[in-house]
């Protein structure tokens, strides 16, 4: 379990090591025999539709279309916050011995599910040199048994804090002033005394969210080391109770009545119309802001990192997976080399919300937004995988995090008993 | 006081914007403990008499009094009244014990244990104690009849209305208990109005029959009257069986000309027809005689079509010999009498069992001669 | 209809003196037996019907036997019922199954109590009546898809219609969704929006049935309108009460489709999670196809439960 | 049989006290659940027509005004539920003319024939349990049948490919249709058994003493005279295919499949586009109901009474 | 040739694991061209020995014969017969060409214009060439029933099956279709075998009668000899209408003592009755003489109960007088005669009409005396 952990990775992180890899690329199931280009169209699912990233996966499409104008492909989205119908679908596919050439998912231990049925990357790694030119973290992530088993397409920050500048502004809020719990507490109060607006918007309408509130706050105010403890089975219960008491009063209490039925996009759209004034939210709701119309970053809509959170990158990693018996191989290794093309990544992050994980990328081609968290990821110390996007943990963890809230802490709310099944997940 | 009378009782129904006349201005004298059979073909309007003195349908005009009250706007609660349906509506989930207790505890104040007892006293009268748990889906026809009856009974109404009671019932068991009921409402003495459309029910049952047809009353009487005295074609027709045989014949003054036949009458009877040129000559079946020899004085020259033996009695169906027309008439004639199909024979109408009916309004002229109607009613009246 | 062991060409006594040579005889008699004859009519339904239906509960028991789970076949060697115990022993599994049998109950007796009022009041000489059993029956021809989407946008907490309704009477706005303690009360009402006109239907038709005189009999002697109704027509709905009871249940089993629908993914909020979502959920999120399949049992047990009595009543009716 | 249940509810209505309270009483709650059934439609149909402000801003089931007004959520949700409706359509009508078929020939086989009656009632129950299974209970082996067992994709796919519209994709919907036939015919067995039921027995004897073989007393009797029963039951199972969702969920899987039903397409409206669009949410269940509505609207009498006979 | 011939034919249904004997080793000889009625009360066998000819049910022993070949074995497709039913089973959505020309169809070759032909030709028999264009649905029972009868005539089959044909006609048609059907059948001499529960019509149409009671069968005869000659007491009972009066006695070698009379014999009856104790003795109450006074010679004093008139005649419920017992009998008597309810009569029963059984076999012993039954039945067979 405790294969997360960052320290390692700095030295891992060289450039040069990737060169041993090269020698055992024969042991994969695909290395065999060379494979031959078949008719069949290549498919590649993914979960970004409307606010969340449709517009920049719509990059992906036209520019495999671009260039393999002959290739006939199913690049689909299957719709769902979270990748939750992606990762359901995916599932049911591979059990079903009927996986899609490509699928998008999380790399980390969530890929662990997924052991023996991935193809094997490294030699595409190594034949496009992007051990070189990777963020090491990515490379990290993307590995499993020692090959690389997923392409990195853009990382996401979990620690946000989005704002709308002009609802901040008539209650009063300096969003500089908003560091940690105790002035977001205070934040919120204001916008509730001194306007109509909702002081923060919210999505309750599945578990994930929850559990990344939860996440987010229990980083914020109690910091790394006890989440971090807790992922590794020895977690301090009454930290967990904490956090879950704050994140009850983050939820409840001057939040949108409808969060129970509202989707992450749709509770963002309170942000876009000026009708709240806080939203936290992996940074593809950025994404979102990026494709509205009138909403410009700095005049419209802030950013500052989720309060207590400042010197974190809550890190989360979308990649491509690639299924070892796909129908389409010889074109499902051209999208490869498309997912991990600096040029395709910079198209996309920007639209997505997410940042490249590219090395080789000039800052100038990126919105003012990301480079930002590029900065940040480049420079920052704490890294703590995120949970509800499957990084920290396995998919059985993750399904058994969800059951805890949805069980406890989704109203009603029941602080220590959501506490003693969390920390039962990772016992 | 539990005499029921109707005047100038109407029912019209609105069937789809049509307008259909059931019962047409009916007045009707039901004698306090009479059994008076209302009778007619099917459609004629009798359930929907018996329903309006139930209180199941409202009059569109006329009264219906019972005793001195009128009862036009009463509801069938208020009305004392007992029914018994053609289907008798045994209440299927009810023992029935519970059937015949139902009305009791949902009309009167009895207690308990005074229902009980009226229940049983009923049962016992109708001899169906042994069924009292049993529920109507166990019981053969004849059983829920008698169910049906008690339920009526032990309510102890001023009114019995019972409609079609036996139609379900097949012919022994029909013939039973229609001397069952009869004898039950003697001891009873409960006003009965009692709808049927089978002439042979009306006939033996009743002190009085009413003859509807269209909606329109066509004779009350005693079984008697109806059956030698019928106020016309139509009552004529209606009750006996097998039917009287119907000729269309004109008035020649001193002969009656039918298709097939001439027939000459006395004085007497032209009289009675006369300025009426149109007539309809009647004649029961009984009332024919047939001979063997087809040449003998006095006879029609007939056929023998066919022979249906009823064991005491032969059903002798006839035409005329040697006549183009179809007239085909019936005769009966005792059981041990031979006669068969093809058989030529001669047949005499004695002018005193002829009926004479006008051939418009089908109304009678002259009835048979019986030589003591009162005598003879007092069968009737039993 | 009386049941007879005996047909046309059915089972047949042989006479003793009929020698074996008589086979051929017998075959070509076989050939053109009823029974043969009748092979293509029924014999190709019911087989396809039943590899879909037994081969699929067969299969369906067998992988609950195993430990499937993953995206590796199953292993059929080791058999044996742990996934049962596990789920008996899941107090999730539990709640889940209370949440079922309480959807389940009070969905059909409410739908059936508001069918019957419904049948009762339109049976009564109204006119129109059949226009109006057809709004009343509309929302039967939707989709749980789509009526899931009304009902959304009926609780709505701030514009919905049943926010503002209650809102004239100074009540709410309540959170039919997002309140846990109202949130199966909400699904419940919307479910018997959606076929307490079909349970009318049902009773109506039994109403019709009943011949007249029975109302009539009543009210001669002496009961109340309520009375009638109460003490001898209602008792005689009791196959109409079955049938519809039985086809709402089977909605009710059904409910999956709305749930998910309604809060648009596997996981449904808690205290309205189902069996039915529970074994989705189970085994085309997670993958716990052996798991998965022994809730199915369970929830097949639990309908089989409602189905068999009824199939009996039906067959001791003599309507089967 | 109708001027009776006419007459029969005039009956009533006299034999029961002619209180005109009583009757008003009546109307009104006949017109208070008639709303009540009408309301969510209602609400829905006047918010599809509505424009995203103007949902927020006026009261739920009043009809917009003209500003508020707009026909854009109709047309962007037939744009999305376009290939869905067709596809839906393309499903619904063979499963329905199969399942319908089929079920016929099975009622016929099981009640006009005479053959052993033992036999007859143990494969009637077996039919009848198929009914009322939860699809849950044999959803885990289906997609199983489908992809691995039949191959349905290599199988059909191909063929399928080749025409117009038509994708190898769709061969996940052909394996819907299948799945719909089978799991159909029991209900349709069931109806028109309780049909074929109650046709005399001495029709079908008579036929045969007219010399009539099972397959001409089925083309030439049962057949034509079913004809009535065979529009209840095609209504009912067109509506049951055309709403039924989970087998698309199973077997097509993504919503955003070419194959996909409107059933599947319609569930993910809410997560694949962004905002709280109730008036494109409602606009897409009307455009994914409107035939089963028509269908209803057009046929809900006779719909009634297969219900009813069906008892 | 075309007679049917049931040899030990045994009927058994399974209910529910309780074995019914429908029919109990039947033994009947229909000959060409005779008119057999099967008769007797619900639940017989009566229908189940009908289908059993037809092939719709088949025997669990026994054979059936047609002509010469045993049919047992054929489908009802291969038995050359026509069936008419009770419910006429009219193929609704056909026209009545359509329904006739159906059997023709599937069962021959004949060419459209020959079926056709044919069809009309039967239509004209029956009257119906008018309502060949019409649906079932168009016409009054009495036309159906013609068209189903002209469904099974034009197939010309060998032998007509008819099941209780006329059992939903209302009584006067019944009356009227019972002469036309018996006629029709004269006409084209076709054996056909006629079921009914209606004494009447096996009375009034058969050739002979077959009388089942529980499966078995009672007697086979001519109407009159079933009448007159019953062979036991339940033919007796069944065949006739009103019934045959019944009264338990016990046989004191020249005197038969009943609960509520004692009656003496002659030698020739005594002689017949020898060595039976307990004994029925049955009449007909059409010959039970009623003298007005009580006190006559040879009478038995009695009690008039209810008079039924029916016109014609008068059914008389008597009990004996001053007696405990509870024995009802019923006498008929002219329609004329004047008789009522309480008043004391003297019944005679006639030696010469007396009916005696015995009491557990219930097989007659002595029937009554009919001077020339050969005559009498000639009325019969006509
Ligand atoms: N509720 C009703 N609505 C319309 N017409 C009716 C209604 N009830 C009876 N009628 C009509 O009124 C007439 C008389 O009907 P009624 O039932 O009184 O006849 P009936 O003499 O009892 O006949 P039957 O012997 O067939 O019972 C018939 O023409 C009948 O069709
Ligand atoms: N298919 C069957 N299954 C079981 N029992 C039967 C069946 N058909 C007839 N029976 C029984 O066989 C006996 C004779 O029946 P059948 O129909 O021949 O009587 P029936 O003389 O025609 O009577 P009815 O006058 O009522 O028509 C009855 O006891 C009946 O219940
Ligand atoms: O659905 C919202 C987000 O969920 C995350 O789990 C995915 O990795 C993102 O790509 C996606 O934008
Ligand atoms: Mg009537
Ligand atoms: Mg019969």
């Amino acid at each position: 379990s405790g294969d997360g952990g960052d320290g390692g990775s700095g030295g891992d992180g060289g450039d040069g090591g990737s060169g041993g890899d090269g020698g055992d690329g024969g042991d994969g199931g695909d290395g065999g025999s060379t494979p031959t280009v078949t008719d069949n169209p290549m498919e590649a699912l993914h979960g970004w539709t409307g606010g969340d990233g449709a517009a920049a996966a719509e990059q992906i499409v036209s520019m495999w279309e671009e260039r393999h104008p002959d290739w006939e492909h199913q690049i689909e989205p299957i719709g769902g916050d979270a990748n939750e119908n992606l990762n359901a679908t995916v599932a049911r596919r591979l059990a079903n011995r009927n996986p899609p050439d490509a699928f998008a998912g999380w790399p980390g231990l969530n890929m662990t599910q997924y052991g023996g049925m991935l193809s094997n990357l490294s030699p595409v790694f190594e034949e496009h040199g992007w051990e070189d030119v990777m963020h090491p973290k990515a490379l990290e992530a993307c590995k499993m048994n020692d090959e690389y088993r997923a392409v990195p397409l853009g990382s996401h920050r979990l620690n946000n804090l989005f704002y709308n500048v002009s609802v901040l502004e008539e209650a009063g809020v300096n969003p500089d002033d908003v560091t940690d719990w105790d002035s977001f507490v205070e934040a919120r109060q204001m916008i509730a005394d001194n306007t109509d607006y909702t002081p923060v918007t919210t999505t309750t309408v599945a578990p994930w969210a929850v559990l990344q509130y939860f996440a987010q706050i229990m980083l914020g105010t109690e910091g790394q080391d006890a989440y971090r403890a807790w992922l590794d089975g020895e977690g301090d219960e009454q930290a967990l109770v904490n956090a879950l008491d704050k994140t009850q009063d983050f939820v409840e209490t001057g939040t949108n009545e409808d969060r129970s039925t509202l989707s992450f996009p749709e509770a963002n759209d309170m942000i876009i119309n000026g009708e709240a004034g806080f939203f936290t939210m992996g940074n593809w709701a950025a994404g979102m802001y990026r494709n509205a119309e009138d909403f410009e970053f700095e005049e419209d809509w802030g950013w500052i990192p989720f309060p207590g959170t400042g010197d974190m990158y809550v890190w989360h990693l979308d990649s491509f997976m690639f299924p070892q018996d796909g129908n389409a191989p010889v074109k499902s290794e051209a999208f490869a080399e498309l997912i991990g093309d600096a040029e395709l990544q910079i198209a996309f992050n920007n639209l997505k919300g997410s940042i490249p994980l590219r090395t080789d990328i000039d800052g100038g081609e990126l919105h003012p937004f990301l480079n930002l968290n590029v900065e940040d990821l480049n420079n920052l110390e704490q890294f703590p995988p995120t949970l509800a996007h499957g990084l920290a943990c396995t998919p059985e963890q993750l399904d058994a995090c969800k059951g805890a809230i949805a069980d406890n802490f989704m109203g009603p709310y029941n602080s220590q008993d959501a506490a003693s099944a969390l920390m039962a997940v990772f016992e | 006081m539990a005499n029921v009378s109707l005047a100038a009782a109407t029912k019209t129904f609105d069937d789809d914007g049509d307008k259909i006349v059931a019962v047409d201005e009916l007045d009707l004298d039901i004698r306090d403990g009479e059994f008076l059979v209302l009778v007619g073909p099917s459609g004629c309007g009798k359930s929907t008499t018996l329903r309006m003195v139930a209180g199941l349908e409202s009059p569109s005009s006329g009264t219906i009094t019972l005793g001195d009250e009128v009862i036009n706007d009463k509801t069938p609660q208020e009305r004392d009244i007992a029914m018994v349906f053609q289907s008798y509506a045994l209440y299927p989930h009810m023992t029935v014990r519970g059937n015949m207790a139902f009305g009791l505890e949902e009309s009167t104040d009895l207690s308990d244990a005074e229902i009980t007892d009226r229940v049983d006293e009923a049962a016992d009268i109708l001899g169906i104690t042994d069924l009292l748990d049993r529920k109507p889906g166990e019981l053969s026809g004849g059983q829920q009849q008698r169910v049906a009856l008690g339920r009526a009974i032990v309510r102890d109404p001023k009114v019995f209305l019972l409609d079609e009671p036996l139609a379900n019932l097949d012919a022994k068991l029909r013939a039973e208990m229609r001397t069952e009921l009869q004898q039950l409402q003697e001891d009873l003495d409960t006003t009965t109005i009692y709808v049927t459309h089978d002439q042979t029910e009306a006939m033996t049952m009743s002190d009085r029959i009413a003859i509807l047809d269209g909606g329109e009353l066509q004779q009350v009487g005693t079984p008697m009257e109806c059956y030698h005295e019928p106020a016309n074609v139509f009552v004529a027709g209606f009750i006996g069986e097998p039917s009287m045989n119907f000729f269309d014949v004109t008035n020649e003054g001193d002969v009656l000309v039918g298709e097939d036949f001439r027939y000459p009458v006395s004085d007497a009877a032209a009289a009675a027809v006369q300025g009426h040129d149109d007539l309809v000559l009647g004649i029961r079946p009984e009332n024919i005689e047939i001979v063997e020899d087809p040449m003998a004085d006095d006879v029609l020259p007939a056929v023998v079509d066919v022979v249906e033996p009823h064991g005491n009695e032969n059903a002798v169906h006839l035409r005329f010999a040697d006549q183009s027309g179809e007239t085909r008439f019936t005769a009966t004639v005792g059981g041990m009498r031979s006669l068969s199909g093809g058989q030529d024979v001669g047949v005499r109408f004695p002018e005193d069992a002829l009926h004479l009916f006008d051939g418009h309004s089908g109304d009678a002229l002259r009835n048979r001669i019986v030589e003591d109607l009162d005598q003879v009613e007092q069968i009737g009246t039993t | 209809m009386a049941s007879s062991e005996d047909t046309v060409t059915g089972s047949r006594s042989i006479a003793a003196g009929e020698t074996r040579g008589d086979w051929r005889d017998r075959a070509r008699r076989f050939s053109k037996s009823d029974f043969v004859r009748s092979l293509p009519y029924w014999f190709i339904p019911f087989s396809i019907m039943g590899l879909g239906v037994y081969g699929g509960i067969g299969w369906n028991t067998l992988i609950s036997l195993t430990d499937y789970e993953g995206f590796q076949p199953p292993d059929f060697t080791d058999l044996d019922f742990s996934m049962y115990v596990q789920a008996l022993q899941d107090p999730s599994v539990i709640l889940v199954t209370k949440n079922t049998f309480v959807l389940m109950v009070a969905f059909t007796t409410i739908t059936m109590i508001l069918g019957l009022f419904l049948a009762i009041v339109l049976d009564r000489g109204i006119r129109y009546r059949e226009k109006i059993q057809t709004i009343y029956l509309l929302p039967m021809a939707l989709s749980f898809v789509v009526t899931a989407q009304f009902w959304l946008w009926m609780y709505n907490i701030n514009n919905g219609l049943v926010n503002a309704v209650i809102g004239l009477f100074g009540l709410g706005p309540y959170n039919w969704i997002g309140n846990p303690d109202l949130v199966l009360g909400s699904v419940v009402f919307a479910l018997i929006w959606q076929f307490s006109g079909y349970a009318m239907v049902v009773f109506l038709a039994g109403l019709q049935s009943l011949p007249d005189d029975q109302f009539e009999a009543a009210r001669i002697d002496g009961a109340s309108t309520f009375k009638t109704y109460w003490r001898v027509i209602i008792p005689q709905l009791k196959s109409s009460s079955v049938s519809a009871a039985v086809i709402l249940v089977i909605f009710a089993l059904k409910a999956f489709t709305f749930l998910y629908s309604m809060f648009g993914q596997y996981r449904v909020p808690r205290a309205t999670d189902i069996l039915a979502t529970l074994m989705v959920r189970e085994a085309f999120q997670l993958q716990n196809w052996a798991f998965a399949a022994a809730i199915a049992t369970i929830l097949l047990v639990m309908s089989l439960a409602v189905i068999a009595p009824y199939l009996y009543y039906q067959y001791k009716q003599g309507s089967l | 049989m109708s001027n009776a249940t006419n007459s029969r509810a005039e009956s009533i209505a006299r034999v029961l006290p002619a209180l005109d309270y009583s009757k008003i009483a009546i109307y009104l709650l006949v017109m208070f659940f008639a709303t009540f059934f009408i309301a969510p439609i209602w609400t829905g149909l006047v918010t599809a027509f509505k424009t995203t402000g103007a949902v927020t801003a006026t009261t739920p089931f009043l009809p917009p005004g003209s500003e508020g007004f707009t026909l854009q959520k109709w047309t962007t949700a037939i744009e999305y539920l376009s290939t869905g409706m067709t596809n839906s359509l393309l499903m619904s009508f063979p499963a329905t003319i199969a399942s319908v078929t089929l079920g016929s020939t099975a009622a016929y086989g099981l009640t006009l024939v005479d053959w052993h009656k033992r036999t007859q009632f143990a494969v009637l129950v077996l039919f009848m349990f198929g009914i009322f299974i939860p699809y849950q209970a044999v959803l885990v082996p289906l997609s199983d049948f489908w992809i691995n067992i039949v191959g349905v994709d290599g199988l059909v796919g191909p063929v399928l490919g080749g025409l117009p519209f038509f994708t190898e994709r769709h061969s996940r919907l052909f394996a819907v249709t299948v799945t719909h036939v089978v799991y159909g015919i029991p209900i349709c067995m069931l109806l028109f058994r309780g049909y074929y039921v109650a046709l005399s027995d001495e029709l079908i004897e008579a036929a045969k003493i007219d010399g009539a073989s099972i397959t001409s007393i089925y083309r030439r009797i049962v057949l034509p005279l079913s004809k009535p029963m065979f529009g209840v039951v095609f209504i009912y199972q067109f509506t049951m295919i055309w709403n039924e969702f989970l087998f698309s969920l199973t077997l097509i899987g993504s919503s955003s499949s070419p194959a996909a039903t409107v059933t599947l397409v319609l569930s993910g409206l809410g997560s694949d586009l962004t905002g709280v669009d109730f008036g494109l949410r409602m606009a897409g269940a009307f455009v994914a109901a409107l035939p089963t509505l028509i269908i209803y609207v057009l046929f809900a009498e006779q719909f009634a009474k297969g219900l009813a006979s069906d008892n």
